[in-house]
């Protein structure tokens, strides 16, 4: 069976810049906006563009993603001839299994599950971005550019692209160049490391690349340049639509706000629907003492304090009294009475009891941060958490 | 495998549910945000890990088709077993029209009873509004020795029509029946363990007397002949829903805390169909007080003592209180109403103004556009 | 998603097929060993990656019900769109006993065909016997823009009635039907590829006009109004089946190897539901020439030119020759059948002799004991 | 959630004595018995017993076991409070990887899934053995012998027990010694390798054996001595049943040819299936000149040839005037016209051609044994496979 085109998803990293929210799962399965986990994004993409076979390449804690995906059924990815696949790292016969050392080693030690499904094009992802993609366009593009490679770019200010990877185009339209956090920027088109090569092509690059002792295994440090080097034709699909990256802690805080506007991404189009695994839990309830404004409540809910401003993720208690303000509340968290939580992000099953202050407004002071509590934390009667604070599940104040 | 099979009655019509239930049965009457009544009967056989289960329909049964599906949703798509439904078949005449009992909805499909690979069966109301601990109801049957144990509960009810009288070693002598004297004895909740050769007894015995009603005809037989029944009581809430008065006073039960977590408890989750999967948004002006919301709202106006299914979108300005909006509802901005049960996909225009009363809710139709 | 939509015609009855469909309608028949005749219409779809699709039933569709359950052997259970089972539901008067034509069928859910999101909509028979490829029909209908692609076969048919007449474009000039020339134009197979606000216009005027058939009614006014339609020519093998001798020869052509082919071409496999899992075992003494033999069985006799479908037990010194052995059928030892069609779970006695003629093969209904 | 039992099937060794049939599959995955991979033994009788949460640990070519199993449907292990789990090595945070270094190792590494479950009993299975067990009837005698730890036993020759794990049993009759492949066995009882094990106390001897650097992580070797050094209860489980080992060319052929036999293991008892995942096939075609006496045939064959003593699995040819003797097919294969195979396993795919010979019948020689064609190997028209050759893909003859 030959398929046009299938999606690798690099959902390897620990996700480090998020310090305690990563500390048992893998930066996929982060819960965001309510209802989702991070990696709803680019699987319900993939579902919505027609692509229904997907490999998520992962080595950190597995477990939570593998029984979180399952067959890929809340996805309607679960389809006979494709499907979602997890592949972690393994051992071929009379070797010692290796680890991936770099994003195009990972493609690369799964050269034969691609081959598996014959693909004409490989779109490659990754699992930290929330946005809403139509790949099939981005597919018609590179098929009409006869591309070896296209990179979906957005355009940014002079100042951010200073700290990213930015394509410099030529008068034919195609990419001539890739800089890397480049001092003095030629362009304003950013990469947002979503790839399609040509399979053919790829995989040459991929097998050259293994082979090359002085290389980093990365496709922005290797893959790409080598592609330029050799005159490939590398076609900038042009992006305008909403896009974050949430690999720290004030992008994940930034990006779950967006949320909150249905201008900057619509999450209740019916026909782009994110989707995703979620217990079957009753309506929110929102009591006779609640005030409730400018957020995103979830079923299983039980709302009888103050909220403004905040993301309230299912099952998640906020008691008489309390107070919970520019806030991202995770799975489960409970804010007992007369607690405060603000400008912070409650992990899952965090339970802050009464009195306690979790957070700040923004004073002006370089210190200041969005304060963060790993899941499982709780947090003492009385005890206040000052902003930029991460704690950690263990080590409880 | 459970020793027990599920078998769901869904087959009623209740005319007094008006436009409610024109194109469905009771048992896929939408409730509390996101569930169709049946999702009880099929989660409390699920909970006690019963997953081959038939559901008994007759007639309008479309939703409930689409409800339900492969039985999914409760671990009831099997390759062994699981959930089969159930029109009516293995009729001499074909038959159109409704059953006139559940003895004779349980013998249009007597093949199928008589195929049951377990020795033991549990028969509920598809219809029930009741979180019911089966495992601890099959426990007890298992201890007793009876023949059958019947689901009462010695709370207060309503929708329900039968009493048992209970001896004093707790098995049932006696059983009012519908006109009967409903001050003694426990409520029943038609439900029952029942071994499958007792079953199929009381089916034959009614067939050939030509009797269709279970309880006014097979359970008085059986209770004459000395058959022994225990009795497992149920704590908690329970409701059986035949008209729109109930449909309402169980649906605002639902804002009670107390009540809500004897429906739906942490240990024996409700499980129902899965819809689209976004939170619901409450806007900058939205006042939102002693309410239910299911996700994928976009609430912008003010709302007091409602229920909201998924799917809906309620304009600023507009007023809503004491009332049933089910899903996909829109209601535009400015708007005002009050007991008002609004069924699916309705369209409300700016500025409405709509008052029912509570003894009188006002019905809007599916699809109605006001 | 597709930007097709499928429906499927499983109300047939034929009364033809006696004893076979008493119970099930032509949809659900057995066939070939592990199928039913839906099997090929469901699989067609999935081939072409329609996934979204209804299936009109009438009655005796318990059978159909089972079989398909939520669809999921043909990758039809889906979060958004999937299967749907569609009951009669939506007339005035509830409606009994079956349909009047296709027409009918399609008005009696015409609010679901109203609700399709997709703008194009693939109509197939539940009883046809054909590997239709759609997506070569589909890309043949957008290439040439006409409103109407009927699926026609310019090969061998049976069972079927109706014939397109062909211009020199191609295009559709006149239609044969039933009582018609049936040696001129091509065999419609029934299978349309329509435009959706086609659909519900002719739907809407055959309802107006009280008309219930498709082709002798709404497809003869679309030809006359100038309609445009297009033929795709399937080739290979192609069977309706609506008696007992075109389901004896259908089987029986079965066993030839490339009529064979052209039903189950590797790159259009047909699925069904999924059984138990075990291959078969043929003994010491099996003599097996000449037969299809699906999983499951365990083979002591000898068996010529026959049908084995799964779960069957064939034992010593018995000699099965012709026949057609349906799910789960045991014969004894030292038994002589020849021309049988044996319908499930059906029980032989030992030394038990039975023969039909190819003319007239004698057929046993379910369950019965011999 | 608290369970009574669940299960860890230790699937991890590459079975590296099957040779050319575990070169690209882990052993688990190898077909059997017609309609059957091995690893369907041990899932049904999960499912069977009732125990419906089944963790798969392993590292070797994981991809095909883990598309195999899914989400565990055709087992009806699709539950949403359990379900079939694969467990590959993973990386915790601010850790290397490591790979499993033993089978106790093994379980050690997913203390952190079992906890998940909180059960009361583990059942530690192989995935390499061919049974019908009802682990619910040797959980009910663990739980009445308040066992620390029950072992399936089986009674063998005392030749047979001086190469095999031997259970010594004292009057009370629980065990009071455990040895290895002893020269004077005190006992006819061989462990089965089926353990079930109290959790907490498992749990217990898993982290003293991890910090323990003379061990080798391995339960027969390190947990169960310790365990009887420290006076537990250890409980022999005594199986009368069908049980092979498949972890040779020898015993998997042997195995095989079990099966044709319903008196030794009947495959066809409604009410203990064996399942699996197949593809959907027609049922077989048996031609006007084939002859198949005493053999297993799958839907989807064609034979047109002389069948013996043989099993085919899916979709296997036999062309006529081709002979198949006391040989296991696997999926796919096709022996061409007038091909003969005799006393021989023929990996998946693998195509005779016309007039090859590959294997013989015994000759009474020392050196005599099955002959071993890899997946995807193709044998030359006309080519003669000796007795005992073992054939790798891409050293096709």
């Amino acid at each position: 069976m030959k398929k046009s085109c299938i999606a690798m998803l690099l959902a390897g990293g620990q996700g480090s810049r998020l310090y305690a929210l990563t500390q048992d799962v893998a930066k996929p399965s982060v819960p965001f906006g309510g209802k989702y986990r991070i990696i709803d994004f680019p699987l319900s993409n993939c579902a919505n563009s027609g692509i229904d076979t997907v490999g998520v390449l992962t080595q950190y804690r597995p477990l939570q993603l593998n029984s979180y995906i399952g067959t890929g059924q809340p996805w309607d990815l679960d389809v006979s001839d494709g499907g979602v696949f997890i592949l972690p790292p393994y051992q071929k016969q009379d070797e010692k299994g290796s680890w991936f050392t770099g994003t195009a080693n990972a493609i690369y030690q799964n050269i034969a599950f691609i081959e598996n499904y014959n693909p004409e094009n490989v779109l490659i992802l990754s699992g930290d971005h929330i946005y809403k993609m139509d790949y099939a366009d981005m597919l018609r593009e590179h098929l009409a550019h006869d591309a070896a490679l296209t990179i979906s770019v957005q355009q940014v200010s002079m100042e951010e692209a200073t700290r990213m990877g930015m394509m410099n185009v030529g008068e034919d339209g195609y990419v001539y160049e890739f800089e890397e956090k480049p001092k003095h920027p030629k362009s304003d088109l950013a990469s947002m490391g979503v790839y399609i090569f040509n399979w053919e092509k790829l995989r040459a690059y991929l097998i050259a690349d293994e082979n090359n002792p002085n290389s980093h295994k990365d496709f922005g440090k290797d893959i790409i340049p080598a592609m330029l080097n050799n005159g490939e034709k590398l076609w900038p699909y042009r992006f305008d639509g909403y896009w974050r990256d949430v690999g720290t802690i004030t992008s994940l805080w930034d990006a779950n706000m967006d949320m909150l506007s249905t201008t900057l991404i619509n999450l209740y189009d019916p026909s782009w629907p994110i989707s995703s695994r979620s217990p079957v839990l009753p309506p929110s309830y929102t009591g006779e003492d609640a005030k409730v404004v400018h957020s995103i409540v979830t079923e299983g809910c039980e709302i009888d304090g103050h909220v403004e401003n905040s993301v309230l993720s299912a099952s998640v208690t906020v008691e008489r009294g309390a107070k919970v303000v520019y806030s991202v509340l995770m799975p489960g968290a409970v804010v007992k009475a007369g607690a405060t939580v603000e400008y912070a992000i409650i992990g899952e099953n965090v339970v802050i009891e009464p009195g306690a202050v979790v957070g700040s407004a923004p004073d002006g002071t370089d210190g200041w941060g969005v304060t963060t509590c790993g899941p499982n934390v709780s947090i003492a009667a009385g005890k206040v958490i000052p902003a930029g604070a991460m704690i950690y599940s263990g080590e409880e104040g | 495998m459970s020793k027990y099979h599920g078998i769901i009655f869904a087959y009623s019509d209740a005319p007094e549910l008006g436009d409610l239930t024109r194109e469905r049965t009771v048992a896929s009457l939408p409730f509390c945000g996101r569930y169709r009544l049946i999702d009880f009967a099929l989660s409390s056989m699920k909970n006690a890990g019963i997953t081959d289960v038939g559901v008994i329909m007759a007639r309008d049964y479309q939703s409930l088709l689409d409800h339900i599906g492969g039985g999914k949703d409760w671990d009831m798509s099997r390759r062994s077993g699981g959930l089969r439904m159930l029109p009516p078949f293995g009729l001499p005449h074909a038959h159109s029209g409704n059953y006139g009992g559940t003895i004779e909805a349980l013998n249009a499909v007597a093949p199928y009873i008589r195929d049951i690979p377990q020795d033991h069966i549990v028969l509920m109301l598809g219809s029930l509004l009741a979180n019911i601990d089966l495992s601890a109801a099959i426990a007890q049957h298992e201890a007793g020795g009876a023949e059958i144990t019947a689901i009462c509960s010695d709370g207060p009810t309503f929708g329900l029509n039968h009493h048992y009288l209970v001896d004093a070693d707790g098995l049932v002598n006696g059983i009012h029946l519908y006109r009967g004297d409903s001050t003694k004895g426990l409520k029943s909740l038609e439900g029952y363990i029942v071994h499958k050769e007792v079953l199929l007894r009381m089916m034959d015995e009614a067939a050939a007397r030509n009797h269709y009603a279970f309880h006014r005809h097979a359970m008085l037989s059986f209770l004459e002949d000395g058959g022994k029944m225990d009795v497992y009581r149920h704590n908690g809430y329970v409701g059986a829903i035949r008209n729109i008065d109930q449909y309402y006073r169980a649906s605002m039960d639902m804002l009670d805390s107390e009540k809500r977590k004897q429906i739906f408890p942490a240990e024996r989750p409700v499980r129902t169909k899965t819809h689209e999967e976004v939170s619901s948004y409450l806007g900058e002006q939205a006042v939102v007080k002693n309410c239910l919301i299911a996700d994928n709202c976009i609430i912008e106006g003010e709302i007091e003592n409602c229920i909201v299914f998924s799917g809906c979108r309620i304009g600023a300005g507009t007023k809503l209180k004491n009332s049933i909006i089910m899903r996909g509802v829109t209601v535009g901005e400015g708007a005002e109403l009050s007991y008002v049960i609004s069924d699916k996909y309705a369209r409300f225009s700016d500025n409405t103004r709509l008052n029912g009363s509570p003894k009188l809710p006002m019905v809007v139709p599916k699809n109605a556009s006001i």
